[in-house]
């Protein structure tokens, strides 16, 4: 069941082919208001593979079945899929076990479940949790809600001008108090990757665990969660080539054991009395009910599709992205990039002076461009940088040059007509 | 008492349409004579911009304010984007100046006939149909402090 | 956008073509172990229409993208198209507002975020919730985690040994401090259809509120929560024709616009700064994190089958189905029925006296025949009965009456051999 | 001493082999087969169905506990399904009485030959799994045991 493959010997760097990669995108094909549509918002939800859809569709024309309690053929068939995927996502975040892998329903399932379950258990009031400026709310609300359930304190990491952590106040910032980090690898607005190892290391040296936002770094990065140390690790599949609907939570063995479950239901016990109920053992303590079964066999060949790609092939591409954008717009009049951190993922977030980044949006949809427009469920963050919402294009692998000159063109035609 | 003569809400109608049409359906055309229109629209006083006259559930932000003369409402509106700046001014064109009683009964057909929902999507076409919505109600309410 | 003939004009009763209906179900026609596919555990989850696996291709292929918060056109397909589902959902359930439809990952996640929003905030020390002996785990285990946190107590309606509810003690166990009756519309292990409308008024006299588990009445049931005056309602999609991973949480909108949220996140916001956040309205208070939308999507495909077959329909093939396999099984030496309220769904739980559950399943597994074996995830019901678990064959519209005389035929089988 | 003359595990696994191609890979008469060979096999002792003899991750309930003789351990076992009997039962006849050293290094080959995995499915086999693994660890502490 295992597949021991899964990380290992991606194709030599710049080989791919962009355009053969491209077909695999069904979505990618087709016209948006007559323009051919040039679909840059990666970050929201990436398009999936063929791969991936043909699964979903294999899956319930043969194997649709309810897992893990089922005796029968389809049952098997289906569990035994499920657990294949688990164990794939293992590898895929080089963790050490697949009873740490928790399927969710997404990144902010995965969040909530540490905050309320972890949260529950070990912050008493008095304590204190630390996030960072650039959190999705995704990263911000489940601790807001924690520490206002438990007299807690929320502490928030500043960050520069060019939507860089500002790492030195974290020390200050660390506590005997301190019991959780929740910090973002990636940035969803800035792109910004955070030093996690440094962040993680401080504060384990303070006692705290580290909660890590993955769900921008699961489509760009290679994550090793034992590399990183982190204590808990959540992300979304479909930012990274997967389908709706499947999220993980990777956690440390030991803490995912001592915790209390979250929700209650099937799977997830041993046995029920109407006195008294015992907790299965993981990951299922924390799979209460029936999963999302077609989603995480599917995301399996979006798992299969990233490591045939390789990351390393996938950062080039991105980042060349990024470098021929920047060379565009980088300079343009009225134009005003929004996060320029030298270590950032292929994905740039600006504003044009004078013109409101959702009339900018229905004009680059006119021409078949999609791009996001708004606070990015980042609003702490667009009050650092006094503004209301910027407009994001973000890059996936199968994103062309001629793409972002097209976005470019785009762009400078609203700052010609509309400043 | 000297009558105000204003066209009628189809003719306002029929002239908008007649507009759209010289854009021959060109999505670009159209939104930015949409935004043209929008800057044209005489901007409200800050003060009227409060969470009293904030319609809800709009994409942008959206304030509406009104005044009567006779059995004639005029309305004021403005919006943060360019786009919805003129949506509003082409409702303010169509219904603002007409009786309660027109304004509660108008049919506005136009918004079919130049695919307002297919040029602004369906999200912005329920903020939109919330401004008419809000428009309409307030001719009810002043149709009935008039009546009684 | 509404769809107002949702529940309007069934099909006359009997006119329907079951192999007319078969070939909608892709996953129906297959051999298992050489032997045609007879499945019957549907109560697990049910096979899937043809329309539904299209939907969920046609909005990977063409509207693939990220809701509500999108101004691109992809943005807004995906958005109409989920928001058309919720208001079939509300017509479905025959709710009063689409606003009081929110979308869960599964019946499970539904009920434990009434147990944990609404528990937490209205239920105190010595307060009581009552539930039934016949509930599922996702029925029972929320409630014990909720009472034990708020030092609550859990009682617990009686049943009969046909399986139906001791309905006369539910006044008695009523009192002044029961703030939640939880019941399932129907079980799914007796099949029994519980007179719902008389505990909700009972309940409702009390002061106390009610939480219906419809998971195993969706997919048999014409469900009215205004007629019955539930407060909320749980249910799954993929129980009921629908894909893996979608649920539903029906609450009356005073109640949920009452209840604190549940998940923190994205989308269930309206304002976020980091010292306080503001909630956004219904649904979306509840909806935190990107949903699963294709699935969402697809099950609309799920609720015109449904409503295109008619419940009418529906139950009669059902009941058929049940009468004729009792006629087969119901007087067979060794056989015990487990579950013989006068009012119930197609199903048929049994034991076979001197042969292990698990060993039947693998006989008929053998023959091509699924059924479900085990405690079926209400262990409090099977300590009641004083068994393990049980052998369930559960029918859905696709399933005929020579399915029922093979899975007779089967059973028979193992009688002979085995005991 | 009188020597214990077993034959070896290959021995056993070829006889066994030999006794499923009989069934010609029907499904039906393979499991009932399996469950035969459960009936035949000795109840164990309820003293020693307690937690602590009890194998994880099984789909049924298994219990397992052995005895040693000289270097040989000798198993015994019981399920509540007739299959998992049946499927102890095998692996008793395989294992049980053998060395420690044999069953450390047993390659147990036949569960591949008569296409178990199929026969009982991806889960019940991972519990099969367990057993095998359970019996192999008992070796090894033996092992370890007498060589100290
Ligand atoms: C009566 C009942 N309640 C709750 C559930 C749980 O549903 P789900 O696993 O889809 O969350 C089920 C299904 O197993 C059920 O039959
Ligand atoms: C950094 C970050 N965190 C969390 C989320 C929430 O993910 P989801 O909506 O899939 O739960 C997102 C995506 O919007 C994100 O970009």
């Amino acid at each position: 069941m295992l597949n021991a493959s899964l990380m290992s010997a991606t194709p030599p760097h710049n080989i791919i082919d962009i355009q053969k990669i491209r077909e695999q995108f069904p979505a990618l094909h087709q016209h948006v208001h007559g323009k051919p549509l040039i679909y840059l918002d990666n970050a929201a939800t990436t398009q999936k593979p063929q791969a991936v859809l043909n699964a979903l569709a294999h899956y319930y024309q043969h194997d649709n079945a309810n897992v893990h309690r089922g005796i029968h053929t389809l049952a098997s068939r289906a569990t035994a899929a499920l657990e294949t995927t688990r164990h794939s996502t293992q590898q895929f975040i080089r963790a050490a076990d697949a009873a740490e892998i928790i399927f969710t329903a997404g990144t902010t399932a995965s969040i909530n479940l540490v905050a309320a379950a972890y949260g529950q258990a070990q912050v008493q009031a008095g304590d204190e949790v630390i996030i960072s400026h650039m959190e999705h709310h995704a990263n911000i609300v489940p601790w807001q809600m924690l520490c206002q359930a438990k007299k807690a304190t929320l502490k928030v990491i500043p960050i520069r001008d060019t939507g860089e952590l500002l790492l030195p106040t974290l020390e200050k910032l660390l506590t005997p108090k301190t019991k959780i980090v929740a910090i973002s690898y990636v940035s969803n607005t800035l792109g910004t990757i955070n030093p996690l190892k440094e962040v993680i290391q401080q504060a384990h040296a303070h006692g705290a665990i580290v909660v890590v936002d993955g769900a921008q770094a699961a489509p760009h990065l290679p994550i090793d969660v034992q590399d990183l140390d982190c204590d808990f690790l959540a992300f979304s599949a479909h930012k990274a080539y997967g389908p709706t609907g499947v999220g993980v939570l990777y956690g440390k063995r030991a803490l995912l054991e001592d915790m209390p479950p979250y929700q209650g239901g099937g799977e997830m016990v041993r046995e029920v009395t109407l006195a008294h109920t015992t907790y299965n053992d993981l990951p299922y303590k924390f799979e209460a009910g029936t999963p999302n079964i077609a989603g995480i066999i599917a995301w399996q060949e979006a798992l299969n599709f990233i490591r045939q790609i390789g990351y390393k092939n996938l950062r080039a591409h991105e980042d060349e992205l990024l470098t021929h954008a920047l060379d565009l717009l980088g300079n343009l009049d009225k134009v005003r990039i929004i996060g320029t951190a030298p270590n950032k993922i292929g994905m740039l977030s600006l504003i044009i002076e004078g013109v409101h980044h959702l009339d900018a949006g229905m004009l680059l949809d006119a021409n078949g461009i999609a791009v996001r427009t708004g606070h990015g469920c980042t609003q702490p963050l667009m009050d650092f940088f006094g503004i209301e919402g910027v407009i994001r294009a973000s890059f996936a692998i199968y994103n062309t040059k001629e793409e972002v000159e097209q976005l470019a063109a785009g762009i400078a035609r609203i700052v010609q007509q509309k400043t | 008492m000297k009558k105000i003569v204003l066209p009628t809400i189809s003719a306002i109608q029929e002239e908008i349409i007649g507009e759209f049409q010289t854009l021959e359906g060109d999505r670009e055309r159209m939104l930015t004579y949409i935004m043209d229109l929008g800057e044209q629209l005489a901007p409200m006083d800050t003060l009227y911009k409060n969470e009293h006259n904030t319609i809800q559930g709009c994409m942008s932000k959206v304030w509406l304010t009104y005044t009567r003369q006779e059995d004639r409402l005029f309305f004021e509106g403005d919006s943060n984007t360019a786009i919805t700046k003129g949506l509003i001014s082409l409702l303010l064109r169509v219904l603002s100046g007409q009786t309660a009683e027109e304004i509660i009964h108008a049919n506005l057909y136009f918004v079919g006939k130049i695919g307002m929902t297919q040029l602004i999507g369906s999200q912005r076409s329920s903020g939109f149909a919330n401004m008419v919505k809000e428009m309409k109600l307030i001719a009810i309410a002043q149709k009935a402090e008039r009546g009684a």
